[in-house]
Parts: structure tokens; C-alpha cells; sequence
């Protein structure tokens, strides 16, 4: 029987656990959220993330959405070509901004009703899911890391390099269907 | 008769148990002291609440749980995610805020405990009456205790008054952590504050006795350039190994070589504090590294006795010691081992069974007795084991071949390095990738623990390295324990007013990711930009494993005084109380505020016009929590790297929430913005780019001058253009009028600014206490 | 001058910090007690370690993971999973040795935080000079501080320095738990011996100060019979109910009632200690139950004040209570709740303000205002909440039409009811199930926060249990606190010659499954087989929750004195140090051993030759934890209930392994089999039955004279046929020669246990110490 | 997906988790067993076993494979009528020999090879089973309790009452075959 496990193997956690999904159907969800924003980590430059090219999937999809990024500081200097809303942020003092029910989101329109998180460090966005899972369990968050995330509602599975990329493009392609 | 009259004055006029001792304490030391004392000497549990509450307002506890249970009682495990409670009734926020209760008192009680031992000894060997000097230029010899305690200790004995006062503190304060006593995350913060400032305490008694006693250094700003790293050690002579925190036995052992004439012909070497301590003691010791290269070293058997004191020991040294062949003398209460204790045995027997192997690991809780026989049995056993010196490469190198790339070892990392395929690629010939883990990782082992195949995956890695090892051979200036008062003077000034942008201190343990150079990198722009860079601890250790493109560390660059554009080494972790002391003596010789007895004054005046900040990069453990708790009880911000958050609590402002950024203007009572400054008091980042940004903003302060302000502006802009590549988007809230701002960015964010509908504003004086108002001391 | 002097005596000639407190407290009573000195006065964690050791060669630690991970530092969390090592190097067996230390010092904290607390108040209260007396028949006061500290305490202000030495070692045992400390789990288990030692004298300290101040019964066996149970206060009348262990704020409400008259018109109650100490100090104080009724009563909004001191408090009480619209008044510094500290207002202005609501929840930390405030208030208040007392059975009931069958609400409760039947059931129709829950449900309330669909669980099984909390009554002997003097010698020796069976100790909380009846069974068993059967906190008060057939308690049916086939209420969970005082009490009064300072030799006296054992039947917190562990150190074992697993650490004996058993024959010195008595030292069983069986095993000793351990068998082999219906297997083991056998079983075992290969052995006068053979004290 | 969790909402363990197995599996694994040692716990009196004819399925268990059955002592009554080597027993000090690789078995004829778990409440068992799962990893367990227990190296799924006390009647059949 297959199982979704955290990557880390000390990562166990529970009784609430991410739902696995596959990158198409993370594609299709995000599709529907209303007001979308996608948090950036710190990591985001890190090899991993460079060879699959993620800085072009999520240039993508902010297109396809016109989603909000968060941007943790260190790394926004990458994301100048991007047009869109964009911030540079400390992603904790971000969390603690989502928690609040009463933000109203970076332009003062909102709260966000779907968050995606990417780029950080395995035990950092772990914390930070765990922090919305347990303080705003309403809001719904989503993970696309190569490996699950058992703090946030939505992860992909474990997933080798490859499958990962690849799932990345089918998940954009998805999303632009 | 005498006695009784004493216990007579206790039970009739004091009513905290505390009483006789207090009494003593003061009596003694008000003759010659005209402060007057302030509201909170000796403070209790309830008496700087309400500035915690305060700061808890502003800085409000942000959680993230590690883990969804609390296991904590019989009735458990209970799950308490997403507001379930358990069946004590508690929620998840109570239940974090109690781990952080814990986490800071077992911080304070290593340190507390720490302070008692070593002034046990110290007491036991110079008497009592050894005076507290800190050398001529130091007058305010303990800045912390006069502020917390009330007191002013001129000789050692004055120190057991604090000692008893911060056992009763640690007492009441773990009590608040059992089932079914607080519940609420506000007032288990407020504890954990508490626990923190007591820790800062204890690392300021732990400190000044043993600068007192042993002669280290007393502010020199040019301490001797000591060697560190693992190629130091000479491995042909007899090699002694210190790793704890407690100088005794290591100083001892120096004190015998000194008193035989051996000095010279045996290597001393430490790992951690002690290491640096014993740098303090004696140019000659050698530093092998902060906590990183504990493991290694001792795996590379280079070691002939390991002395291990206290704090900071891995769990797993006196075994992994005695399969290289090393024997192991354990020298303290807090670290038994399992082993026998022959304190009470004759010194020769000792080094008879040590040197024959028939005792290989033992306890000696006697300094003295420790620093004899350590050296008696090094010098029998060293030639015994010139062959168990170093790794065999190439068989170690061999055991990769049993890797199956199952990626256990790299799943267990706590910094995530693909160990697993280093390991792998070598077994297919290439142990490139095994370089590279070695210049990132922890040295923790986890990951060969964790190889179902016993693939020994540190050791691979370090063998692998072999060559690196023996080039790491840095310089790193000793700790030169407190800043001088006259220092002081000369800083005070500048940096209240701004002209110093601020203080950085790089402090706290070595787990990050990334590798040390990260730490160096931030403490080399800082000083640069001549703001006063503090250090300590294994990060004053791992900034000296870096050499720029001269060849030259860091310390070799930059000067060691106390002063714009330095790189100060304070010492090992206890020195970390110079650095809160500095910036309370600020407050005391700069401003003229009393210290005595008056905390929330002193903190108030720190959290809104000292810009100092703390950067504990790796900070891992408990101690390290209770630093950083203890730093922000007195206005000093704090920010982690990445592996921080694992202390599942942050204190966080909302700068854009106006009214948690009121002050009372001193001058008219008046309620007024001050501006998010700082902005938190303990927040975790995730680069290091991030951490200089913020750190960078985090030294302002609601009293800046406008001069000051602009200063300070000027580097949080330039830094953020340099690393962001972008102005801040919040700029706007740190500018309370035009001349804020520096003439060569002004109109351009005049303009950007003013757009957003940023007004000017007054600069207050500001305060937090309301009593403060109208100069009201 | 003079206080020089003293300074001056402490620095030269005591090497321990707390030399100055200790010189003081001996000088006093050095006049008149003739005592000689023993080996280990005031023992550091060091000290006493040998005897430990020999415990745990023993009794070997017996580890029950309740995680696999360990998350004590920011290097975590770290999975340790059969046999993998953390980050810091611990393995398993290091974490849970370091847990169990944890959890020992974590409840030795809280006794003395309470002691210090209580020492506080009384002192200032009744002077330093109030006597510390026990009663005419009590000789022996403190025989745990006497024999621990050495000192002989002759008035409230001679327990300082206990206070002080406790705080001294709490903060060096927290400290070596800290990552980086102790590494070996037996060195933790003897630390966390040392810890259980400091809270057994901590809770002496606490409750002879208030026996002595507060003219508590004095080792009366026949204290009045006091009314416990959820249906025995007036809800008619103003309400004040009293949570926690510290009665000053209560007994300050009872003071107050008297000085105005006011006494039977309000209502005084408690749940737990306080309520056990409240019905010490006077006869008219309720007792609603034990910890499990602790949330059920808030909710049923009966109390118009609550009072909350410290430990053993719900987390949820504070929030619970303003619910249903009771005022609170949280009275001290472990628990503040993030409430409003109002202690320095002016005490009408506090009650207006809780009367009117304004200020729903307070701290005020000063019992006697507390008082005045607590009645004032409950007058204003209870007219305006008259119709707010007790539940709408109705609409309460009606919420069960909201479940859904998920079992959450079952899935989380500690003990597995299945609630969520229950409550489903009710909702088509048949409560029946709910009044099944309610007798065996520990009132925890997970189900309640569990509950997706907001049923509010456990009010609904209560609300349907209306008319069986209104018929919760019973009665209760009052806790009398120490044994007499002449008691022991009474039965000093029938105990140590084994006539009386032993003496059996139900203690601790109310965490267990199915129900308190079990309790009370077990009770009446060995009071019926005429054992000495003592209990203390919420056990006490869970055995008077249980009528015979003919209406009566176990306190009304059997006698209260301390001799065979009694009921002995101690008192709340403090008092639990008389039952051990009363064993150390046999060995000196009995067996005349010196006391003071003499640690070891009194345990070893307690291991080999007493026979009593302690029942904690629901075992929950840390301070049941550290009790148990305490006594184990004292040579008193202790069997747990199921539950009880989840303290993660057992001690226990291995019965065949013939090693384990041998003793010195003080006679001669030679080695000798003992035989395995008692065979554990700290074990879980999972029936009463299995308890029952246990402890009439745990009773035997080495020493038992033939007559006695006759006594023990019969009891032993009876017990097993009545519940396991069959003969022990293991009879051959205590059997040491055919005199020990009862006549009517002796042929039929001789008989087997010869096939068996049973030889008899002589009895020894048994030794874990050389130093006691030939007699040698 | 389906997953295997843990009865007690609060009892997630891992990363080491029981696998979960059929009842017929378990039948056939009991059979395969060399020394089967059979641990039943204190609560095997209780409704829910003696509904689901637990000591029947025991009886036929012991009937089949010889195994030695070390029986909670406070029930030990109940099993007058199992004539087959049987021992009333503290579970906890069972547990403690088991985990010493030289304990020889009650009959002193060599250790038990597979441990069959049943009749404890949750808690407790689930702490034995960590006991060995963690000090004496070589040891093989399985519980045939109606919940999962990831502590087990073998476990029934969570099922319902019926589903359970069908199971074990495949569980034996199983074996009897
Ligand atoms: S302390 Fe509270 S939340 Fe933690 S296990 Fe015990 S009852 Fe559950
Ligand atoms: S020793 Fe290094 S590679 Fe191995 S787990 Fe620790 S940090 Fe990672
Ligand atoms: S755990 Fe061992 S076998 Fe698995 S990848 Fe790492 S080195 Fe290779
Ligand atoms: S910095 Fe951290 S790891 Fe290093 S010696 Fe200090 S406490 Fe220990
Ligand atoms: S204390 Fe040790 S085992 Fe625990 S989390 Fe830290 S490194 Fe890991
Ligand atoms: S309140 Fe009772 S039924 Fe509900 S979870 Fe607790 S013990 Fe179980
Ligand atoms: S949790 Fe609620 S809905 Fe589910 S079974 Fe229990 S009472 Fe019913
Ligand atoms: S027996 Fe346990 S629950 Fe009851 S009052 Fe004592 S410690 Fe608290």
C-alpha cells in the first residue's frame, strides 16, 4: 500500500495531514482560487530549483492568475523581471500577517483564500505550514516542494527530480488548459 | 548569639526567604555605594510583568508548533491541533508557550548552574575574598547584577547571594511548567522573559568570577591571536582535549604543565567555550573549533584524554572517544556518563588504570586532581596510540561501496545536504561531491546513525576531506571579556544618537545551513560599514574559520576595540553578558541612568535608543533560546537564521498596526508614534541577505537623531539596494521628516513616499513607562 | 561587624555555596540534639549516586517510547527510532532517562515552589518563630528532613534553608537536562532519584509548616468526617470554591467567615489538594472530588467565585468559569492566566468590580484579601446568578441531535470510552449509554474540543447524569496528617517482623480506566486482610466516592488509627510525606537507626526489611511521577496503573536473575541470595487484580522473620487463587525455608517447589551497603 | 487514497510504522511462525472481545501451533480451560525479557521468534509494542487488535466491529487450512 510520507524522516506528523494530489489537479485548484498568493522561500535560488526551472513556472502562472508574490527578501533581487504584484517579504512576519483574519492583504483589497507556498528550506516551510494549520485552519495552503509537506492541506508526493520537473510543467500546463 | 540575632532580623522584617541573605548582601556593600536603589532589586516572577506585558503587546508570540501532541503527562499524548485541547484543558498556544517557558529555564538553569560551580571552585582555590576586578578601566564591573540584584559583589562571596537568588527564580519558574499551573501563552512568555534575563545574569557572575580569579583578559582590545581549527593540533606530541564549558579542569591542566615545566611539549586544544576559555587562560592552548568539529575531531582519535566538562557535550563523545582508543576524564556533576567515580582514588592509580586501559573513561570531579592526571596519562598513553591517529583513508573511503543510494542519511539531516549521493558518486569513484557536504555540514552524525547499510557517513565524509582538515588553520584574537567604561564614553554618544549605525552581535552555535561562511560574509559587511560588530561563542569561532582574498581572518582585519568599524571577540557564551552589559553601561556612564535596582527603566531606555541587535545565525539550543529570550527582556532585538524557527516561537511587531507603535513622549505624557523600531524582537530569517536587511533596520530607534536616523537609513537603503536589489517598501515608516533622509536619495523618496501619504512626524522622547514621564526617574 | 563575621566564616571555611544558611541552621540546633552526624547531610546530586546505582542494577530502567522523535532543539526533531542517534548524539534510552529526569524535576519544582509559597505566607503571617510542632505524640516532626539535611527544624524559620538547598539542587538536576549534558541513562535515572528525593522533603517541609501554623489535625486518627461529592454543596447559598494545593487563600475566606460570622452561610468547596486541605482546617469546607470533577463542576456554574492558587489547576478553568459566570481570583505567580494583576487595589473597588462584571477574572496575590474579596463578592453575586446554577438537562440533551458518529470524541479520550455511542444513542433516544460514561469518565473534556460538529460532549453525559451527581454524596475522614509516634512503635515491629502484612499507600491522581470503584475495592481488600492502608490526595477522595452495601464508606467502616485493617487518610498529595516519614519513622523509632544525615543506611533499612508499597492507581502528572520516584530512592516500591505506562519509565526486577538478589549478610559480610524482595521497584500492571496480587508479592523482604513472611504467603498465595484461580508460579522463589510456608498449604507447595528444585536458604539480616556488615552504623 | 492511521487520534507514530496486513495474512504469517509466543492483555474480558468470541479464536490459535500464551495475571482466570503451556503474567516485566536477546522463554527452551499482541487497552499496548519495536528491533510483532497500532511491525487496519470479528474468523481459518 503506497503511503505519503514526509520527506524527513522525523517529520511525522498528524492526525491532520496534507492530501496528496497529482501536479494536474494542483494545477486545476489553482485555477479556482479567487485571490491567490504564492510565498517564495529563501531557497528558491538553490540548485534543485534553478534546474527545474521553477522561476519560469511561477512567471507562468502568476501570468495565468494574476496571483500576489511574496517574496522572501534575500532572493527578490531574482524576480525583478517580474511584472506583477510582487513584495519582498519576511515570509514569518508574512505568516503572521495570515493568521490574522483581519488583513487585508498586501493591496488592502483582502485576505488571500489559497496560498502556495515554494523555495524554503524542508524544517522552515514545515513550521510555517504548521503555524496556518494549526492558528488559520481555514485558510487553505498548498505546497508544490519536491517532497511532501504534511502541514499543508495540499502537497504532491515524494518525488524523484525528474518527476517533479516534469509535474511542475504538467501543473502549469493545467493551469493554462 | 550572634547567628541568632541575624536569623531574629530574617523572620521579623523580611518576608521573602530570601531576607537574611539579602541582607548580608546589601549591608555590606551600602557603605560605600551612595545609588539609590531602584523599585525591583532582586526581581520576582510578578515584578517585571508588567514589561513584559508591554512588550508582549507590541511584540506579540508567534507559534509554530513542531509537533501537533503535547506528551507531557500520563493523560496524554493529546492532539492538539487546530484547537482541540487537551484533557488538562490546555490549547496549542498554552502548550507552546509552556515549551517556551521550559526551554528558557533549562537555558538558565545550564548557566546558573554553570555560575555555581565555577565559583564553588573559584571560592575553594582563591577564597572568597578574591575581589571582582575587571581591571582599572572597568568601574561598572557587573553592570547586569547591579541592575537586576541591587547589589554591587566586590569580592567573590558576594556573587553566592545571586547565585541562591537565581536558583529560587529557576525554582518557581520550572514549577510554572508542570500540568495544572499557568495557562495562559502571555504570562508563560512573561516567565520565559524572566528566565531569560536570569540567564543573562548568570553568564555576567560566571563570567566576572573567573576573569576575577584566572587573570583572562579584562577589555584588552588587542588579546593574543590564538589558533584554531582542526589542523592546529600538533597530533605527534600528547594531545589533551577539553569540551565543555567549565575552564577549571582545562586550566588546570594548564597550571600543572606550567608548574612541571611540560608547557609546550603537550598540546592543550578545546572544542566550544571551554576552548575558548581556555584562550583566555593561556595563548598556547589551541582552539579546534565551535561544536561543528566535535564529533570529527574525536572520531580522528587525535585526542589521547578528553577532558569533558559541561554543556554543550555530545551525548555520544565518552563512547565514541573510548572506540579510538582516547580515555575520557568526565569532571562534573552534570555529566556522570555512566562512569566510575574515582575522585576519592589515589592520583597514580588513576593514571595507572587509565594508561593500562583498565579504566578507559572515569570521573574526576576534583580540577586539580583532573589537570594531573590528565597529564600523567597523556604522556603514558600518547606513544601507546601514535598509530590510532588519524583516519585510514582509503579503508574508510572503501566503506562507501556498501551505500545502496537509499537516502536515509540524506532524509535525516537537519540542514538536508544530499549526503546519500555524495556518499553514492564516491562509491562510483568520484568523492567530489563529499568536499563539498564537508564545507556545509553540521558534523552531527545523524546520518550515520541512521544508514541501515553502516556506512560510517561523517567519517567518509571527513576522510574524504583529509586535506581540508589539515588546512583548516585560522586565527581568531581571545576573548577580551567586557567593554571598558571608557570605551563606552567614547561610543555612547554616537551610538544613541545615530552616528554608529548600530551594534551587531554575531552570537549562538553552529546550525545552519550553508556553511560558516555566511557568518563571516555578515560580520565583514557590518564592520565595513562601521557598525560595532559583537561576538561570541562558537560564532566568534566560526567567523575565524574564514580567510578573505588576503589570506587574513577577519579578526587580522578589523581592530578588537570597541569601537565604529570592529570585530570584537567577547569570549566564549558566558561573555555574552558584556554584550547586554555594554549596552546597559551605555544607558548608565552615556545617559546617567541608575542601574540599581531598576530594570524596566533600563530596558525602556535600551528598546528605545540603543541600536543594538543580536544575530544568532545557528542558535540550536536551549541556552541559546534562553540568551536570546533574556536579550529581548531588556529591548534588545534578536534575529535566527533558518533553523531557528525550530525553536517554535518568534516575537513579532506588525509594522504597519499604528497603535502598537505608541510611546509616551517623556517630555509632555503625550501618547505619540514612535515608528516600528525596532520592528521585531525575535523573528526568524531565512537568508543571510535577509538577516544583514533586517538587522540593518533593526537598529533603529524611535529617539534617533535626525543625523543618527539618516545614518541608519542610509544603510538599510543601501544594503537593500545592494541586496534586494530595490528600495524598501517600507521606508516610509522609518522617515519622520525630510532630514531623515539622506541628500542623495531625498527626493527621489521624498516623492515615492509622499505618494503613499507619508506625513512627518515629531521625534518623541520616547518611553514606555508611563512614571517615565517628565524625566521622572 | 557582625554580619562580616559571617561572611568571613563562609568563604573561609565552607566550601558550598550554601554554607552560610547551612552554618547557621546547624549552629541553632546543635545545642540540644545529641544525634551524631551521618555521612550525607544536605546530599548533592553526587552524594547519594552509589545508592542509586545499586538500585539500578537492580531495578533496571525499563523504557516505553511515547514518541519516536526527540524535539528538544532546534538540530531536531530527530528521529531515534530502535537504535538511531540524534543530532546532539543521544540515543533513545538517553532521551527517555533524560524525560524521566525532566519530568521528576518538573514535580520536585512544584512541591517546592508550594513550600516556598506556604513557607512565605506562614512566616509572614505567624512569625519565623512559630514552632514547628507535630503535636505531643509526634517527637519526630520532620523525619525526612532529619534524615536528608541533617538539621532538626524547631520553628518555621529553620525550613529556610530546606527551601534553599532544594532550589540549589532543583536548578543543578534541570540544568543536566539541558542538550549537551548528562549522556547516559543511568546517570539520569540517579538524578532523577535525586529529584524524586527533593520532592518527597519538599513536601514535608510544605505541610508540617502548615499542620504547625495552621492547627491542621495532628496525627489524629480520628478527624472529623467531612462531606465530598459533586451534590454536597448548597447551591442555594453564595458559592466559593477553591481549586489547587495551597489553602492560605481558602483558609483566609474560612478566617474571614468567622471574624464576621458570616460561616454557614456561604458555601466553602474544593476540588483536589485544596479541597483536602481546606477540610483539614475546617470542618464545614466541602469537597467536590478529585481532579476529575474539576472541570464538570465549573461547568455546571454552581461556584460564584473561584479560587485558583496552583497546580493541579485546569488550563480551561479560568475561561470555563467567566462562561457560566463565575468570577475568578487567581491568587498566585505560577498561575496568573494573563489576567489583571489588582493586588495593590483597594479591595471595594476589586469587589465592584467583580460583581458588576467589569472585572470577570483577577490576580490578587494575597490570601487574606483574597479572602475578604472572595466573600464579599460571592455575596453580590450569587442572587444575580441564582438561575445560572446547574444545568438545562433539556437543552443540553438536545445538542446530541448534532452528532454525527464520527467517533473523534471517542478516538481522543485518554482511556478510549466510547462517548461517541453514547452520545449518538441519546440523540435516538436512549441516554442509558451516557450514565455508563459518566461513572467511569475521567471529566477531561478532549471529547468536547475533539468534536467537529460542536457537541459539547462531556456536559451532555453529565446533563444526563443530573440525578447521579445530585446523589454524590459521601463522606470522608479529614487528612490527619503525620503517624504518631507511639503508632510506630506500636507497629514497628509487627511490620518488620512481617506480621502485619505490610502497609499499603494509594496516592496519586484520577487518571485510570473504569472507574473509582476499583480504587475503593483494592482498599477494602487489604484493609478486610488487615494490612495498614493509607491514601492520600485525589486517591483518598476517590475511595470515599464508593458505598458498601450497607451505605457506608471505607472511612466509616473502618478505623482511622495507623495499625492492621485500617483506612488512614493522609491528607492532600503534601501529606503523602508521612506515609513515607512513617517507614523512615519505623527505622529509628523501631529499629532505632540514627537519622540525620543518614540516608542510605535508612533506605537500605527500607529496601530489606519494610514492607510497604504505594498503589498509584492513576498516576498523571509529573509531581505523581516524581513521588513515585522519590520513594523508589527511599526503597519503597510503587505500582502504577495502566495509565501509568505513559510516564514512559519503569523500574523493574528480573525475579530468575539470580545476580540481582544477593545481599551482604550484615552478619558476617558474606554475599548472600535474598530472594527477590521486592521484585520491582516502579511497575505498571494493568488490573486491579494484577494490583492486588502485585502488591501482596511487593510486601515480602529479605529480612521478613518466618512468622511474617508466613503471613505474607498466605495473603500472597490467597490473593492469586481468589483472582487468578491458581497458585503462584513463582511461590518457590519466596519460600526460604518450610517455616515459611503456612500449615495449610505447606505440603501441597513444598511438594511442587521440590520438583521445581526449590532449596531452602537462611535468612540473612540483608545489606545492599558493606559498610553496614558486622553491625556498623 | 487510503491510509493506515493510528485508532488514537494522538497515537501517530514513525517513521518506522506497522505494515498493515488481512487477517488471512496474519493466519498464514502465525503459521509460518517457529515459536509463536501469544501476549494477551488485561483487558480481554471486556465487552468487545468476549462479543467478538476472542478466547474461542484463541483456543483455536493455541490449538493449531503449539504457541505458549502469556496471559495478563488479572484475567488468568478466564483461561482455566487452555491446557496448553500458559503463564499468568505482568505484561510490562513479559516485555522486559523479551527484549533480552538472552532470555531462554518460560520454558527455558529459547526465545519466541513472533510475538502475537491482543487484549490490552490501546495505550498500554501501544507502549509495549514501542518497547520493542525501539530496544529489540529484531523481534517480529503483530497485534490483532480491532485498531491499527503503528508500533506493531504487523497490524490490522482500523475496522469495524463486525469487519473484526469476521477477520478473525479468516484469521483462523486461515491458519487452520
Ligand atoms: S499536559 Fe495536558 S495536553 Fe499535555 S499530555 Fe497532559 S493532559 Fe495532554
Ligand atoms: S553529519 Fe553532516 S551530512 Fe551528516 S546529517 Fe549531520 S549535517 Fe548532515
Ligand atoms: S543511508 Fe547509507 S546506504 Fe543509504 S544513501 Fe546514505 S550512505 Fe547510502
Ligand atoms: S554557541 Fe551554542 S554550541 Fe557553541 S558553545 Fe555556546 S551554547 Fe554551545
Ligand atoms: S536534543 Fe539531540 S536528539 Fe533532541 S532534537 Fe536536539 S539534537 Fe536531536
Ligand atoms: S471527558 Fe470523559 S468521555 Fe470525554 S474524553 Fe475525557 S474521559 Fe473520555
Ligand atoms: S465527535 Fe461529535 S459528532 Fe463525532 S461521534 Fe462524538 S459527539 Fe458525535
Ligand atoms: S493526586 Fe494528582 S491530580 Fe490529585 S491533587 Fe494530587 S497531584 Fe493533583
Amino acid at each position: 500500500m503506497s503511503k505519503a510520507v514526509p520527506w524527513d524522516e522525523a517529520e511525522v506528523r498528524g492526525p491532520k495531514l496534507a492530501y496528496t494530489i497529482t501536479p494536474e489537479n494542483c494545477g486545476r485548484m489553482i485555477r479556482r482560487a479567487k485571490r491567490l498568493l504564492i510565498v517564495v522561500g529563501g531557497n528558491i535560488l538553490d540548485e534543485e530549483y534553478t534546474k527545474a526551472g521553477t522561476l519560469h513556472i511561477l512567471e507562468r502562472i502568476v501570468k495565468k492568475t494574476n496571483a500576489t508574490l511574496a517574496i522572501s527578501a534575500g532572493v527578490f533581487k531574482a524576480f525583478h523581471r517580474f511584472e506583477d504584484a510582487k513584495y519582498a517579504v519576511n515570509v514569518e512576519s508574512l505568516v503572521d500577517r495570515l493568521k490574522d483574519g483581519n488583513w487585508m492583504g498586501f493591496d488592502g483589497k483582502g485576505g488571500y483564500d489559497f496560498i502556495l507556498f515554494v523555495g524554503s528550506l524542508y524544517p522552515f516551510q514545515s513550521m510555517m505550514l504548521a503555524t496556518l494549520k494549526h492558528f488559520a485552519p481555514n485558510i487553505r495552503t498548498l505546497t508544490i516542494e519536491r517532497y511532501y509537506h504534511p502541514n499543508a492541506e495540499f502537497s504532491l508526493e515524494n518525488l524523484s527530480f525528474e518527476r517533479w520537473r516534469d509535474g511542475l510543467e504538467a501543473l502549469v500546463k493545467a493551469l493554462e488548459a | 548569639m550572634v547567628t541568632k540575632i541575624n536569623i531574629k532580623e530574617l523572620t521579623s522584617s523580611h518576608l521573602k526567604i530570601k531576607g537574611l541573605e539579602l541582607t548580608v548582601g546589601r549591608f555590606v556593600e551600602s557603605e560605600d555605594w551612595a545609588e539609590p536603589m531602584g523599585p525591583t532589586p532582586y526581581p520576582t516572577i510578578m515584578d517585571l510583568r508588567e514589561w513584559d506585558l508591554k512588550l508582549l503587546k507590541r511584540y506579540q508570540p508567534f507559534y509554530s508548533p513542531l509537533s501537533d501532541f503535547c506528551e507531557f503527562c500520563t493523560f496524554g499524548k493529546c492532539d492538539l491541533t487546530a484547537g482541540k485541547r487537551g484533557a488538562c484543558g490546555i490549547d496549542m498556544a498554552g502548550h507552546i508557550g509552556k515549551w517556551s517557558l521550559l526551554q528558557s529555564v533549562m537555558g538558565a538553569s545550564a548557566h546558573t548552574t554553570h555560575a555555581h560551580h565555577l565559583l564553588n571552585f573559584l571560592i575553594k582555590q582563591y577564597g572568597g575574598d578574591q575581589p571582582i576586578d575587571l581591571g582599572s578601566e572597568v568601574e561598572i564591573e557587573a553592570p547586569i547584577t547591579r541592575l537586576i540584584t541591587g547589589i554591587k559583589p566586590k569580592k567573590l562571596s558576594d556573587l553566592i547571594d545571586v547565585v541562591n537568588y537565581l536558583e529560587g527564580q529557576i525554582t518557581h519558574l520550572l514549577s510554572a511548567t508542570a500540568t495544572g499551573q499557568e495557562q495562559n501563552y502571555l504570562d508563560y512568555e512573561s516567565k520565559a522573559l524572566h528566565a531569560g534575563m536570569l540567564d543573562i545574569l548568570a553568564l555576567e557572575v560566571a563570567d566576572i568570577a573567573q576573569i576575577s580569579a584566572l587573570g583572562f583578559p579584562k577589555g584588552d582590545a588587542e588579546t593574543p591571536l590564538i589558533e584554531v581549527g582542526m589542523g592546529v593540533v600538533e597530533r605527534e606530541k600528547p594531545v589533551i582535549l577539553c569540551i565543555g564549558h567549565n575552564v577549571a579542569p582545562g586550566s588546570e591542566v594548564i597550571n600543572y604543565l606550567d608548574e612541571t615545566g611540560l608547557y609546550g611539549q603537550i598540546e592543550v586544544a578545546g572544542v566550544c567555550c571551554t576552548a575558548s576559555d581556555l584562550a583566555r587562560f593561556s595563548k598556547g592552548a589551541k582552539i579546534v573549533g565551535p561544536i561543528s568539529r566535535q564529533l570529527r575531531f574525536i572520531r580522528m582519535g587525535i585526542a589521547d584524554v578528553v577532558i569533558v566538562d559541561q554543556e554543550c557535550v555530545r551525548a555520544d563523545v565518552i563512547e565514541e572517544a573510548v572506540k579510538v582508543g582516547s580515555r575520557v576524564i568526565a569532571t562534573s556533576d552534570q555529566l556522570v556518563g555512566g562512569l566510575p567515580n574515582l575522585t576519592n582514588m589515589d592520583e597514580d592509580t588513576i593514571v595507572q588504570k587509565l594508561a593500562s586501559g583498565d579504566a578507559k573513561a572515569v570521573v574526576i570531579q576534583d580540577p586539580v586532581k583532573v589537570g594531573r592526571v590528565a597529564v600523567k596519562a597523556a604522556q603514558l598513553i600518547a606513544p601507546l596510540r601514535a598509530n590510532q591517529k588519524g583516519y585510514d583513508k582509503d579503508k574508510v573511503l572503501a566503506k562507501a561501496s556498501l551505500c545502496s543510494l537509499c537516502l536515509s542519511c540524506t532524509k535525516n539531516c537537519p540542514i538536508g545536504i544530499n549526503v546519500g549521493l555524495a556518499v553514492n558518486t564516491a562509491k562510483r569513484g568520484d568523492p567530489s561531491l563529499l568536499l563539498e557536504v564537508f564545507d556545509e555540514c553540521l558534523g552531527c552524525g545523524r546520518c550515520d546513525s541512521s544508514c541501515p547499510n553502516d556506512v560510517p557517513v561523517l567519517t567518509v565524509v571527513d576522510a574524504a576531506s583529509e586535506d581540508k582538515i589539515k588546512r583548516e588553520r585560522f586565527k581568531i584574537r581571545a576573548g577580551r571579556g567586557p567593554i571598558k567604561d571608557t570605551e563606552i564614553r567614547n561610543v555612547g554618544r554616537p551610538i544613541v544618537m545615530g552616528e554608529i549605525p548600530g551594534v551587531v552581535v554575531f552570537a549562538g552555535c553552529a546550525n545552519y545551513p550553508g556553511g560558516n561562511n555566511h557568518l563571516a560574509m555578515m560580520a565583514d559587511e557590518f564592520a565595513k560599514r562601521r557598525y560595532i560588530v559583537v561576538t561570541s561563542g562558537c560564532a566568534a569561532l566560526d567567523i575565524a574559520r574564514y580567510k578573505d582574498e588576503n589570506g587574513q581572518t577577519l579578526y587580522e582585519k578589523y581592530p578588537g576595540d570597541f569601537d565604529a568599524g570592529c570585530i570584537v571577540n567577547l569570549g566564549p557564551c558566558v561573555s555574552n553578558a558584556h554584550a547586554v552589559g555594554a549596552v546597559v553601561k551605555i544607558a548608565s556612564i552615556f545617559a546617567k541612568r541608575n542601574l540599581r535596582g531598576n530594570f524596566e527603566e533600563i530596558a525602556d531606555y535600551i528598546l528605545n535608543r540603543i541600536g543594538a541587535v543580536a544575530i544568532a545565525w545557528g542558535s540550536q539550543h536551549q541556552k541559546a533560546m534562553s540568551i536570546a529570550t533574556g536579550a529581548n527582556r531588556f529591548g534588545i532585538p534578536v534575529i535566527l537564521g533558518p533553523q531557528g524557527v525550530k525553536h517554535r516561537r518568534a516575537y513579532l511587531g506588525r509594522s504597519e498596526d499604528y497603535g502598537r507603535w505608541l510611546v509616551y513622549n517623556a517630555k509632555d505624557g503625550q501618547l505619540v508614534y514612535g515608528g516600528p523600531s525596532p520592528e521585531h524582537l525575535l523573528c526568524v530569517v531565512e537568508t543571510p541577505e535577509e538577516a544583514m536587511v533586517m538587522a540593518s533596520k533593526m537598529v533603529m530607534r524611535p529617539n534617533d537623531t535626525p543625523k543618527g536616523r539618516m545614518i541608519k537609513i542610509s544603510n538599510y537603503v543601501s544594503l537593500h539596494r545592494q541586496l534586494y536589489g530595490c528600495l524598501p517598501e517600507d521606508l516610509h515608516l522609518f522617515v519622520r521628516d525630510e532630514n531623515d533622509l539622506p541628500v542623495t536619495i531625498k527626493e527621489e523618496v521624498l516623492q515615492i513616499i509622499k505618494q503613499r501619504g507619508w506625513k512627518p512626524i515629531e521625534i518623541p522622547d520616547p518611553t514606555l513607562l508611563s512614571r517615565m514621564v517628565m524625566g521622572g526617574r
